[in-house]
């Protein structure tokens, strides 16, 4: 970095744990470091603290707190979701309902099962990257047991219709997962309004540690452990447990669910700001999701005649943290597949921008990204061949 | 990000563009020669940061020598030269190294001569 | 706790995370919060400490920085160890070996396994608690593909051959798993010389934090992915790193390596002192594993005519914190299986108490429980109908 | 952990020992009954925390009551009398409920009376 400026424009990657979580934190690293399975005084304290923090997080989604299974993190919520149903439902059938725009951490889930012969059906989703309902309902057959479909996407930020297809699993009798690590205290979420049987969290897209996660298990649903030892959390998640990092999220996830109802206004103003200033402001652009149905900080665009990830490189030397595609998939080459389920052709895909605004995110930030965007875009198309090739063309055709 | 010979030059004597947009990265060499020496060197890219370094590190490799012993400049003196490339970005060095090569053999097709032949 | 005195004789259960490690972890949550798979320079920082981290974990064991993977704790790494490797290698059998005193989140993964059809050996150990190697050398057939043994128990404490079981393995081209959860950091490991292929450990066992742990996988082992999703850990384990966690548990072990030559002979000193004293003052008490052969901070007796849990209680409110059987199945009814597996009958195995040094652990605290201990076992005895019977009968006989 | 009416009645009028040294819980009633009513009541356990806590518990319940009102003093009036028990351990005080049908039935059969039926 040539500058000591710093704009994290990266929330859905992860975002800092705030100072009232690490001070939560402490003392359970500290002094109060007793195994929550031990009989003894010191140990209960760390049992107590556990509950508080389950009930904490219950409360955000309307669950009761025993539906609340702590894990390591969005992944690992995940796979339990996917596996363990998957396979405790196995006798009923071995169909599975997914969307094409899913986090990794269900796509590679589903890829597993399949190799474990699973039969998948993946729903498309419209240029907007919203599933197609209908779709849903008709490829659900007698045979299906699970259907899994985010809550919202991390790429391109799009709300999916979770309540509606709530209503369709339950009508049918068939498990639904949705991963919401990227909606939870980011929009209202409600399990009983939304019929939604397993959800999955992670703490550290809200402003908790990494590595710490939840998956809510409506009780009742038939699921397999994924992590198979001692009897920690009522015997259904084996491993001690992450004390300190639960009582981090509870924390966490309070205070920004406290906080959602001028979050949200907030970041829309910010986010749809951002928007038309880029598009504004820099030819060949577009928005990639819904324009109004997204995550309240999440701009996703795509820039033609350059490729996205030497663009968070210039970005980086602003001190302008962003990313292109999503955090986890950055260290591959293949363009993201949730751009190319909206229709994207694969050189557009490869030249995508996102910005994820948070609670710290200020006006002076959007200003500074607006200031700084369009300089470093022209760089990047000068150097590429492709861009002077399309001037060459349009001068011609003038 | 401060790449050097960055461009087109308008009458070059050989172009090589390699890489596609489908997977992400173009490049576009073009050579200046005169007695069987590159005398000067462009290139143009549409890549992540890796292949636009590797570009802009193959152009200074190149500049100057003959030939032969551009046509010797490998994948691996662009990487050492940069001081070493992550595995998934090797790829970004090859496609400098395939450019280099793919202008040599324009030029040399151009002036009836037989293309010399990538090494496998 | 009708006492200030806290003297924590538990720590097979867990341990006090360091301070240094503490220091070294905040950061990690503050400002250098940045996503290691992201690309711009916060997230690289994330990356470089992790990356140290790994290097830290794999000196003490002796195996290259590539070889180690992050986990969420021993039981993830238990539980990827086993179910990668049996399904990995499923085409060259379904056979796998373990012994009968594993802690459960082998067991349970084993019993899991088997429930999906794999065919598994439990090889017994003596009354001391030693694997019996021949059993193993007997039970491999060509259908074997894992061993699974641990290195030290965490209930009594003995130190298995694994160099031995290591070289069985390693002749037979069989992958040797070992737990090393309670092992690392308390004895010597080299999975070199020890032929190790696959070794589970857990940070909250040598002064880390909780919820954190790695598995170290022999370069070309042949073991699937666990969880499935992004490509963090060179794309073996995916989920967002828990950075904090990963960065104390490399300060911890390094900080416990450092400190084990000298760490070993003092515990050995007071736990031999402990359990001399302990047999001398009150009837009817046996050690239960190697008098040699086991961890230096391990006390582990048989205290006839009482119940573990009951003495335990009664211990927490003199402020000594101690187990009975293991820390996880505390919560269960049933006696440790360890205890059964060296032969004690029921009524004994369910009279245990476990007292586990550490660092912290001064000759003063062994003193008060050699105090404290007689009274506490006697008030129970006094109880119990068992020991009156007894008393009854010992009078008779006079 | 203050247990009272802890130990054995010399001359008890009745007696119920239940559980087993195998499950790891022990439980010794003995009562002394005058005019049809629990004038003294002991009891010995070998067992955990809670079972120990219920035995002491039952006895206090029970003390002065007539038989048929001891008799129904159930697992349920234990564990509530202690503020509740976890799930884990209500067998504790199940086995302190039974503990005292069983003193009260030897008392019976000793007196040539039939023994009460335990509900199911
Ligand atoms: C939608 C979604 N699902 C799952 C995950 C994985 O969560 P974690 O990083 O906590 O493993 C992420 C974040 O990376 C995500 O954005
Ligand atoms: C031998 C052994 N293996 C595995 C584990 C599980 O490790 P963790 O508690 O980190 O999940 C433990 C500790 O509880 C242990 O002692």
């Amino acid at each position: 970095m040539n500058t000591d400026k710093m704009v994290y424009m990266d929330h859905a990657a992860t975002t800092p744990a705030r100072t009232e979580v690490i001070e939560a934190m402490v003392p359970y690293l500290k002094e109060r470091y007793g195994n929550p399975s031990s009989l003894y005084a010191i140990a209960s304290e760390a049992k107590q603290a556990m509950e508080n923090a389950r009930a904490e997080v219950a409360h955000v989604i309307n669950s009761s707190a025993g539906e609340i299974y702590f894990t390591s993190g969005g992944t690992e919520s995940d796979n339990w979701a996917i596996i363990g149903s998957a396979y405790a439902n196995r006798k009923k059938g071995t169909h599975l309902i997914t969307s094409g725009i899913e986090h990794h951490a269900v796509t590679h889930t589903f890829h597993y099962l399949h190799d474990k012969g699973f039969k998948l059906t993946y729903i498309p989703v419209d240029n907007e990257g919203i599933i197609k309902l209908d779709a849903i309902e008709d490829a659900i057959t007698p045979e299906t047991t699970l259907v899994s479909v985010m809550a919202a996407n991390n790429e391109i930020g799009t709300i999916q219709p979770v309540k509606e297809i709530g209503a369709i699993c339950r009508e049918k009798e068939i498990i639904f997962h949705t991963d919401a690590v990227q909606a939870v205290t980011h929009i209202p979420l409600d399990v009983e309004d939304m019929n939604v049987d397993l959800l999955s969290l992670s703490a550290h897209k809200f402003y908790g540690p990494k590595g710490i996660g939840a998956l809510y298990i409506r009780k009742k649903t038939r699921i397999d452990s994924f992590h198979h030892g001692g009897g920690q959390e009522t015997r259904k998640r084996a491993g001690t447990e992450n004390v300190a990092g639960i009582v981090g999220m509870g924390k966490a996830i309070t205070i920004s669910h406290e906080k959602m109802p001028l979050e949200i206004p907030k970041e829309i103003k910010l986010r749809d700001y951002l928007i038309r200033e880029i598009k504004q402001n820099i030819s060949h652009t577009r928005l990639n999701g819904h324009p109004q149905k997204r995550l309240p900080g999440n701009v996703n665009m795509s820039i033609d005649f350059i490729e996205g990830e030497s663009l968070v490189l210039l970005l980086d030397h602003k001190g302008i943290a962003a990313s292109t595609g999503s955090a986890c998939s950055s260290g591959t080459l293949e363009p993201s597949h949730v751009l190319l389920a909206i229709g994207l052709p694969h050189e557009t895909a490869h030249g995508s921008v996102r910005f994820t605004l948070g609670e710290e995110t200020t006006m002076d930030d959007i200003r500074y990204v607006v200031e700084v965007l369009p300089g470093l875009v022209e760089r990047l198309r000068i150097m590429s061949p492709v861009y002077s090739d399309f001037c060459k063309r349009s001068e011609k055709n003038v | 990000m401060n790449p050097r010979n960055m461009g087109e030059i308008p009458d070059a004597d050989g172009i090589g563009e390699v890489g596609n947009p489908t997977c992400g990265d173009i490049m576009k060499i073009s050579l200046k020669i005169e007695d069987e020496r590159i005398t000067d060197v462009k290139f143009q890219t549409l890549g992540c940061g890796a292949a636009i370094a590797s570009s802009s590190m193959v152009t200074e490799l190149v500049k100057g020598k003959t030939l032969e012993e551009a046509w010797k400049v490998s994948n691996k003196n662009v990487a050492d030269a940069l001081e070493g490339l992550p595995p998934v970005k090797m790829h970004c060095s090859l496609l400098a190294e395939e450019g280099v090569h793919k202008a040599i053999n324009d030029y040399r097709i151009k002036h009836d001569l037989p293309p010399w032949e990538e090494k496998k």
